[in-house]
C-alpha cells in the first residue's frame, strides 16, 4: 500500500488530511463517530486571545453546493483552550494545530505567547480577521501589512508557524511571497471568500455584519487555482483546502502544490467524510501505482 | 452515533405538504431528540434536521413538512432507496423531570416530536394541546396515547378558533412543554415564567455540523451561548433569552 | 402590474435582464428558441480588433454548481461583427451592447473608433483581457492600470461606456471609483472568477492555460458581494450578473444595488431561462406590492 | 426547437451500464442529430448532449451509457416522471449524399446514433460494422433493419475478435459513416482520405448551450473552427484537423 506518511514542519502525519478550524471544534465531538486519531490532524476553532461570544443573528446560510457562514470567531480564549481542551486534545493521538486569530497585533503576540507553553504542535495563524485598529480591513488584505504581523509573530513565536491566508487578499502570490519573507514556515489556504446573501422578502442582507464567508464545494475550483499559485510562490510547504469532499479532491490540491490537506465543509455533508477521504486517497495511490504520496506533490 | 445509511421503509403523505417517512434505524432514540438526514444525490449540500416523531422496533419514524428545497426532495424519495442519516442527536426531553400535571403545546409542523413524548409517556398526567392554522394532522395519533387533546386551528376548521395557547389554563399545570414557531414559544415561556411554571421548549436554529461543533446554532442564555444541535434542541424556558 | 422599464445610459430597458456577454452569441440562435425581443437587452461575444480563433484544448469544464470556460475569446473580430451581424441583432428589438476586449490599449481604441460608426447602443468595455504588452497581467487587476485604460478610451468613445471589471481585481471598491472617475458611465460585474482543475489521472491542468474562469450559480454569493461594494462605491449605475438563475436571484442583485441584471450561465441550464427570470421577477413586484422595480434598486 | 418538459415512457437497463430512455417528443429528428436532456432535480448543472437513437410516432428513444454522473442519475429516473429535453439540434446526416455502397462504422456507445441512420436508410446499399469492447447491444435491431451486419469485440466474446475498423475492406465503399471513440474515428478517417472514400463522422465534445452560442464545443477545420453542436456533430472526414 502506498506511503501517505508525510513531514510537515518537523511533525509527522499519518496521513495529509486534516480538519479545517472553526468546522471540528476541539474534536471531542466528531471523536464521538469515529476515532479521530486516523487523521493526519485537527485545527482547532479559532481561538483569540480573551473568549468571544461571537456574532448575533443568522450564522449560517446555504448556497449552491456551498455555505455561508457568520460564526464571528466564538471561542473561549487561548488560556481557556489550553486549560481546558488541550489535554483531551492530546489523547487523541494526532497533530493538534492552534488556530490563532486577533483583532490587534498585540492580541497575536499575546496569545503566541500562551501558546509557546502549551503542548500545540503548530500554530496557524489566521490573518483573516478584521484588524480592529485598522478600521476592521483584515491583516490578510495587504501583503505589506501580513508581512509586518507575520515577522512580529515569527520573532517571538517557539511552534513552528503557519499563515493561514485569505482568498481576498489583493494578491494571493504576492502575500504568499510576503508571509514567506516574513517568516512563515508553511502556508495553509483559502479561508472563506467575502459573499453575501439577500432576504429579498425582509429586504435586507441576511447576515447582520452584512457579508459572510463562503466556503464548500462551490469555492474548489477558485481554492484549487489560488494554492497552486501560493504552491508556486514560495518554498515553504503549504496546507491547502476549500471545497474538498473526496479523495480526488485531495489529490487535486496536492498535484496543485500542498503537502497537506485540510476538509471543512464537508464534514457537515457528512459526519465521517474525513475516513472516506482518506480511504479513497489510499485507493487512488495505489490504482495509479504511485508508492508515496510526496512523489505527486505540486507536479502539476 | 454515526453517519449511517438508513433504507426507506415508507414515505407518504399524510396532509397536504406533510410527508411521514419511516426508517430502518439500530439505535432507540429519546423524545426530543433528532436525526440529520439526507438524500444521496441531493442537489444541496447539507443535511437537514428532523425530530423523532415516532420510535418501535428499530423504526424511526419523521413526520415533516415541506418548507423548501430540502424537505420536497425529500418527499420525492421513493421506499427502499436509502437516505443518509445521522443521530439521534441532543438532548431530548428530560423524562425524569416530568412530574405533576403537564400540558404538552405543539403548533404545526412542531407536533412532530411531541407525539413520540406523548407515546413513551403515557402514565404522565398530560394534557395535549395542538394548534394548526387551517391543515391539520396527527391528532388520532395523539388521542390514541391516552391523554386528553385539545385542537384549534387558526381558520376554526378543527377544533376551537383561534391560537392553541388560549384554550390552555395555565395555572392548572405544574409544568409545560412546547414545540412550535418561534413567536408562540416566546409567549408560552413568558406566561409560564411569569406564573412560576416550570417551562421546557423544544427550538430550531439552521444548522450545518448537527452535532455541536461549528458553532452555528447558537442561542443565547443566561448561561452564555448554547448549541442548540447539542445542548438543546430542549431548553429550559428559564434560561433563554428571548428575542423580542 | 409592476414597471420593470428601467432607462439606463440614456436607453430604455424593457426590463433588466440582458444576456451575458460570450453565453448568447450574437443572439440568433436562442432567437430560435424564444423571441430574444422579450430581453432588455444582449450583450454580444466578446469582439477583439482582430478576430481571434481562441483557446485549444477543453474549453468547458464543469465544477460543482459552476462552470469553468476557457474559450479565449473566439470572435470574428469587430469590423465582421458589425457588417456580418449588427444587422441582424438589430431587428430584434432589444438593446445591443458591443462586449469589447483587448489585449493593448490601441486595440481597445481602434475597436472603439470602429464601433462608435456602428449602431451598437451601449459599449461594454471588458477589461478583464489579459494586457499582453504588460505581461499578460490583466488590464483589470490594479485600479491604476483600469483608470489608464478607461480614461484613453473615453476620450475617444462616443458611444455610452460601460466597464466590465474583473473580481479578480485587487480590490473591486477601489477599482470601481477608479473607473467611475475615468470616464466609465457604468459598471458591469462580475466577469469569471479565476480558476483551475487538475485532471488527476493524467496528472496535467485541464486547461491548456492553466486557468480558466469560473461562472454559474456557484460564484453568486461572492458575485453579489462585489455588486454590493460597486455600486455603494460609485454614482453610476451598475449592471450586475454572476450565477443569476432565477427571478429570485435577479431581485437579490437588484436589491444590492443592481439597475440591470446580466444572465450567463443559466442560459445553458435551461435555454429558456430569461423568459422564466422575467416572469419571476413580475410575479415577485406583484406579490410584494411593489409598484416599481426602480424603487428596490440599492435597497439593502 | 425549444427547452421543453418530456415524459419518461420507459428507461430500461439493455445491458451492463447501458441504458433505453423513451420519451414523447413533438418534432421528428434527423438521424444524427442530438438533444440536450437534464433531469429536473439534478444535482448538476448543464444538460447531458445525447443522440437520437431511434425515433417512431412521436417517441424519442435514447440509448446511453454511464460514463459519470449525469448518466448515472439519468439511469435513475423513472418513468412517468419529467426531464428537461432541447433538440433536436446539430446538423444530423445528410441523408442526400449517402449514396453507394456505405459502411457504417460504430464503436461502443457510438453505436447508438446509427441505429436510427440504419432504420431511416433502410434502401440504402449499406453495411453495418459494429464494435465492442466486452459488452455488446442493440446488434439485433441492427440485423432487423436488413442490412449486413459484422461484429467485433476486443475480447472476443461476441463476433470476431479484435477492432471492428480491421473487419472492414475499405475500398469495397464510396462512403464511410462512423461514430465511436476519437482514436477509432481518428483511424478511420485516415484511411478513408488515403483511399479517396467519402468520410463523414459524428463528433463529441464537451458542451455547454448545445445550440452554437458559446463555441465551447468547436473542434479544428480547414474551414477554421467549427461548432460540433451546430455546424455538427457530423462533419466530412476530409474538412477535419486530427489531433494526433
Ligand atoms: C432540531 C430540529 C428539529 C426539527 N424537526 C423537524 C420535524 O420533525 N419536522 C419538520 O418538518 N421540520 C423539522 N425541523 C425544521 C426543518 O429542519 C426545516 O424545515 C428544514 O431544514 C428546511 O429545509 P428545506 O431545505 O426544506 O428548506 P430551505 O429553506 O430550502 O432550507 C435552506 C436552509 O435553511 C435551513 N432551514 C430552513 N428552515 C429551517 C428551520 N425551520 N429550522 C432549521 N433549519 C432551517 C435548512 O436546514 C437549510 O440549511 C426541525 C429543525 C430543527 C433544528
Ligand atoms: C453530440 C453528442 C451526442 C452524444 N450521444 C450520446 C449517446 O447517444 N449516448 C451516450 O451514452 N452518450 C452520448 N454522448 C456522450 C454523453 O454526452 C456523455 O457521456 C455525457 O455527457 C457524460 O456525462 P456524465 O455526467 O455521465 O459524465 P461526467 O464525466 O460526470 O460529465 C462531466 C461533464 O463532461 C461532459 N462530458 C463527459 N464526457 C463527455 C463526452 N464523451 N462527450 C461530451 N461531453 C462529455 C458532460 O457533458 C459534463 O458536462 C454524446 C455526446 C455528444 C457531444
Ligand atoms: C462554520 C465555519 C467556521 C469556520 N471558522 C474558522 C475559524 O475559526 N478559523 C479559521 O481560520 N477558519 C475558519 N473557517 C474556515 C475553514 O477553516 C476553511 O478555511 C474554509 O471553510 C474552506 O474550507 P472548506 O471549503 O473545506 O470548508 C470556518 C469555516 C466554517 C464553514
Ligand atoms: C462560455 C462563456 C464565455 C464567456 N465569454 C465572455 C466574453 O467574451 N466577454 C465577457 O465579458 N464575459 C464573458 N463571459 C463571462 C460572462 O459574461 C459573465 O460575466 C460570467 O459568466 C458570470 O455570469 P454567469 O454566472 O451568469 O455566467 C463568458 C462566460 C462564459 C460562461
Ligand atoms: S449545528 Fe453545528 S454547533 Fe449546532
Ligand atoms: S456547446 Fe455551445 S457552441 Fe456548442
Amino acid at each position: 500500500m502506498a506511503n501517505m506518511k508525510i513531514c510537515f514542519l518537523d511533525k509527522i502525519f499519518k496521513n495529509p488530511v486534516v480538519a479545517a478550524s472553526g468546522t471540528f471544534g476541539f474534536g471531542e465531538e466528531y471523536n464521538e463517530i469515529y476515532d479521530v486519531g486516523i487523521l493526519g490532524g485537527i485545527s482547532s476553532k479559532g481561538l483569540t486571545l480573551r473568549g468571544k461570544t461571537g456574532n448575533s443573528g443568522i450564522r449560517l446560510w446555504e448556497t449552491p453546493m456551498g455555505l455561508m457562514n457568520s460564526i464571528g470567531l466564538q471561542n473561549p480564549g487561548v488560556e481557556s483552550f489550553i486549560s481546558q481542551e488541550m489535554e483531551k486534545m492530546k489523547t487523541y493521538n494526532t497533530n493538534i494545530i492552534a488556530n490563532l486569530g486577533g483583532g490587534t497585533l498585540e492580541d497575536y503576540l499575546e496569545g503566541v505567547r500562551l501558546l509557546n507553553n502549551s503542548d500545540v504542535d503548530i500554530i496557524e495563524l489566521n490573518i483573516s480577521c478584521p484588524n480592529v485598529k485598522a478600521g476592521g480591513m483584515a491583516f490578510g488584505i495587504k501583503s505589506e501589512v501580513a508581512y509586518e504581523t507575520v515577522k512580529a509573530v515569527k520573532e517571538i513565536c517557539e511552534k513552528p508557524l503557519m499563515v493561514k491566508l485569505s482568498p481576498n487578499a489583493e494578491n494571493i502570490s504576492e502575500m504568499a511571497a510576503a508571509c514567506e519573507e516574513a517568516g512563515a514556515e508553511a502556508l495553509s489556504l483559502i479561508n472563506t471568500l467575502n459573499a453575501m446573501a439577500i432576504d429579498i422578502y425582509q429586504r435586507k442582507a441576511v447576515f447582520n455584519n452584512t457579508y459572510a464567508g463562503l466556503s464548500g464545494p462551490a469555492v474548489k475550483p477558485v481554492a484549487l487555482r489560488m494554492v497552486h499559485q501560493a504552491a508556486k510562490a514560495v518554498e515553504i510547504p503549504v496546507c491547502g483546502m476549500g471545497g474538498i469532499s473526496s479523495g480526488k479532491d485531495a489529490i487535486e490540491f496536492i498535484m496543485a502544490g500542498a503537502s497537506l490537506v485540510q476538509v471543512g465543509t464537508a464534514n457537515f455533508v457528512k459526519a465521517d467524510i474525513c475516513v472516506d477521504i482518506i480511504r479513497e486517497m489510499e485507493e487512488f495511490l495505489d490504482a495509479e501505482g504511485i508508492k508515496d504520496i510526496t512523489d505527486i506533490i505540486g507536479i502539476v | 452515533m454515526k453517519t449511517s445509511l438508513s433504507r426507506i421503509i415508507e414515505n407518504i403523505k399524510v396532509a397536504e405538504g406533510i410527508y411521514k417517512m419511516t426508517l430502518d434505524v439500530d439505535t432507540k432514540p429519546v423524545p426530543g431528540q433528532f436525526y440529520m438526514v439526507k438524500g444521496l444525490n441531493g442537489d444541496y449540500l447539507l443535511p437537514r434536521p428532523i425530530s423523532v416523531h415516532d420510535y418501535y422496533d428499530g423504526k424511526l419514524v419523521l413526520l415533516y413538512r415541506i418548507s423548501g428545497h430540502g424537505t420536497d426532495m425529500m418527499s420525492r424519495m421513493k421506499e427502499d432507496t436509502e437516505v443518509q442519516v445521522l443521530g439521534p442527536l441532543g438532548n431530548g426531553f428530560d423524562l425524569e423531570a416530568i412530574k405533576g400535571k403537564t400540558a404538552v403545546i405543539g403548533g404545526g409542523i412542531g407536533t412532530a416530536p411531541l407525539y413520540y413524548l406523548a407515546k413513551e409517556m403515557k402514565k404522565a398526567d398530560m394534557d395535549i394541546y395542538l394548534g394548526f392554522k387551517d391543515i391539520v394532522y396527527s391528532i388520532e395519533d395523539f388521542e390514541n396515547t391516552g391523554h386528553s387533546v385539545t385542537v384549534a386551528t387558526e381558520d376554526g376548521s378543527v377544533g376551537t378558533k383561534g391560537f392553541v395557547t388560549d384554550c390552555v389554563d395555565y395555572d392548572k399545570y405544574r409544568m409545560v412543554i412546547t414545540c412550535g414557531p418561534d413567536i408562540m414559544m416566546n409567549k408560552i415561556i413568558r406566561t409560564c415564567v411569569d406564573h412560576k411554571i416550570d417551562i421546557y421548549a423544544s427550538l430550531e436554529k439552521r444548522m450545518a455540523c448537527g452535532v455541536g461543533a461549528c458553532l452555528g446554532c447558537v442561542t443565547e442564555t443566561v448561561n452564555g451561548n448554547k448549541r442548540v444541535c447539542k445542548d438543546g434542541p430542549v431548553f429550559n424556558g428559564k434560561e433563554l433569552i428571548l428575542s423580542e
